[in-house]
């Protein structure tokens, strides 16, 4: 099972994981990003993405995390737009006959998604002012180092 | 002669105030950090953001690609900031 | 948040992540451990487990997961009796302010539960046969790893 | 003399057929494994799930311990395969 979905819609997590479970591989793993609420002031996260480039880029990480891993089933939703704080972000989850194969791709997959995937967010404040999110060297090192 | 496709995204869209646009098509062997520098030297919102090219990536035909690889006959262009992920 | 369970019945997968997601914490990660369905002819899976030692062992650990990463919550659920194939057996769930952290935590976690908590599961087959599974070598270093 | 509660897991539990006794307390340095080797000499049940202690495990007062350590004033030894989790 592979499924990809770049929506502005929230999606259902029992769902998702109600599918991997159906697979019959003993275990799921899941990650799922929310909007953090208490940074001062934040009122909202604005998600931009470039359409031609993510839908192909995700297809292609969750491809090399099949080739990687035994894995039965693959499940990446990355939203975009308007989010408040709380709202849900991103989500992956893995299904697998083998443990580590279902958490260690599910790292993988979500460090790829937070590095790599052509999203950018942008801050909106409660008074007006606006400013948009720096990339994090540490999430450019996370994901070299499944390269390595 | 077709012309290449640029796109850009998040601040680096903001600051040059507009999200695609078509441009003459440059040597093949050029690189995506000559056509930064030409579209720099237009001043204005272009300058500012494209001054720092070490602020920038880059993609050519939907894939990431290091500034001094050269457009060769790609159709599109892609400068935005470092992605932040979700 | 720190909830524990150890109990007979069936648990609800989305009211325990809306739970952990609730804590504005930005990651959620989960990991929940199914009985496989395709080995061959089983019917179900009988688990026993030590009432006197589970509750205070689970709690023990998740005092040292609270204690080794800056999470805002755990969730831990096991189940015991007799589950048929595609029953949920485990839950774990965390949540953080830090991805890492979440997601190593509940690896932690996990393995922990799969190697050190006093569980035994015997296995039921359509002939009527049965089997007390065996402890696997490499369930057992996969805890230790944790200790060095 | 208070007495020391044992209880039993599993196969163990199934091949001695009983899942908890009470027995006369042993000494205070004598190990899990000189309580294995007493319960085991009493022949049946005991003897085949007992005679091979390298396939037991242990726990004193609800607590993992090795089989060469000492009872002492504990009031409850668990005897059980290696666990297996969930």
């Amino acid at each position: 099972m592979k499924r990809i979905a770049i929506q502005t819609a929230d999606f259902d997590v029992a769902a998702e994981l109600a599918a991997l479970e159906a697979l019959g591989g003993g275990g799921v793993a899941s990650f799922t990003g929310i909007v953090r609420g208490e940074e001062g002031g934040l009122i909202a996260l604005e998600l931009e993405h470039y359409p031609a480039m993510t839908q192909a880029q995700v297809d292609r990480i969750v491809e090399e995390a099949l080739a990687r891993w035994p894995l039965l089933g693959v499940s990446v939703i990355h939203r975009f737009g308007r989010l408040e704080p709380g709202a849900r972000i991103v989500f992956v989850g893995t299904a697998s006959r083998h443990r580590a194969a279902a958490l260690e791709s599910c790292a993988f997959l979500i460090d790829w998604m937070k590095s790599d995937a052509p999203f950018w967010k942008k801050e909106h404040f409660g008074d007006g002012a606006t400013q948009w999110v720096e990339a994090r060297a540490e999430d450019e090192a996370k994901a070299q180092g499944w390269r390595s | 002669m077709a012309e290449l496709t640029i796109v850009y995204f998040a601040w680096v869209r903001e600051v040059i105030g507009r999200d695609e646009e078509q441009v003459e098509r440059p040597a093949p062997d050029s690189s995506v950090a000559d056509l930064i520098a030409t579209l720099a030297a237009r001043g204005g919102g272009y300058a500012q953001a494209l001054e720092d090219p070490t602020r920038l990536r880059a993609a050519i035909d939907q894939r990431f690609a290091p500034l001094d690889t050269p457009i060769g006959d790609a159709r599109e262009v892609a400068l935005f900031p470092p992605v932040t992920g979700g």
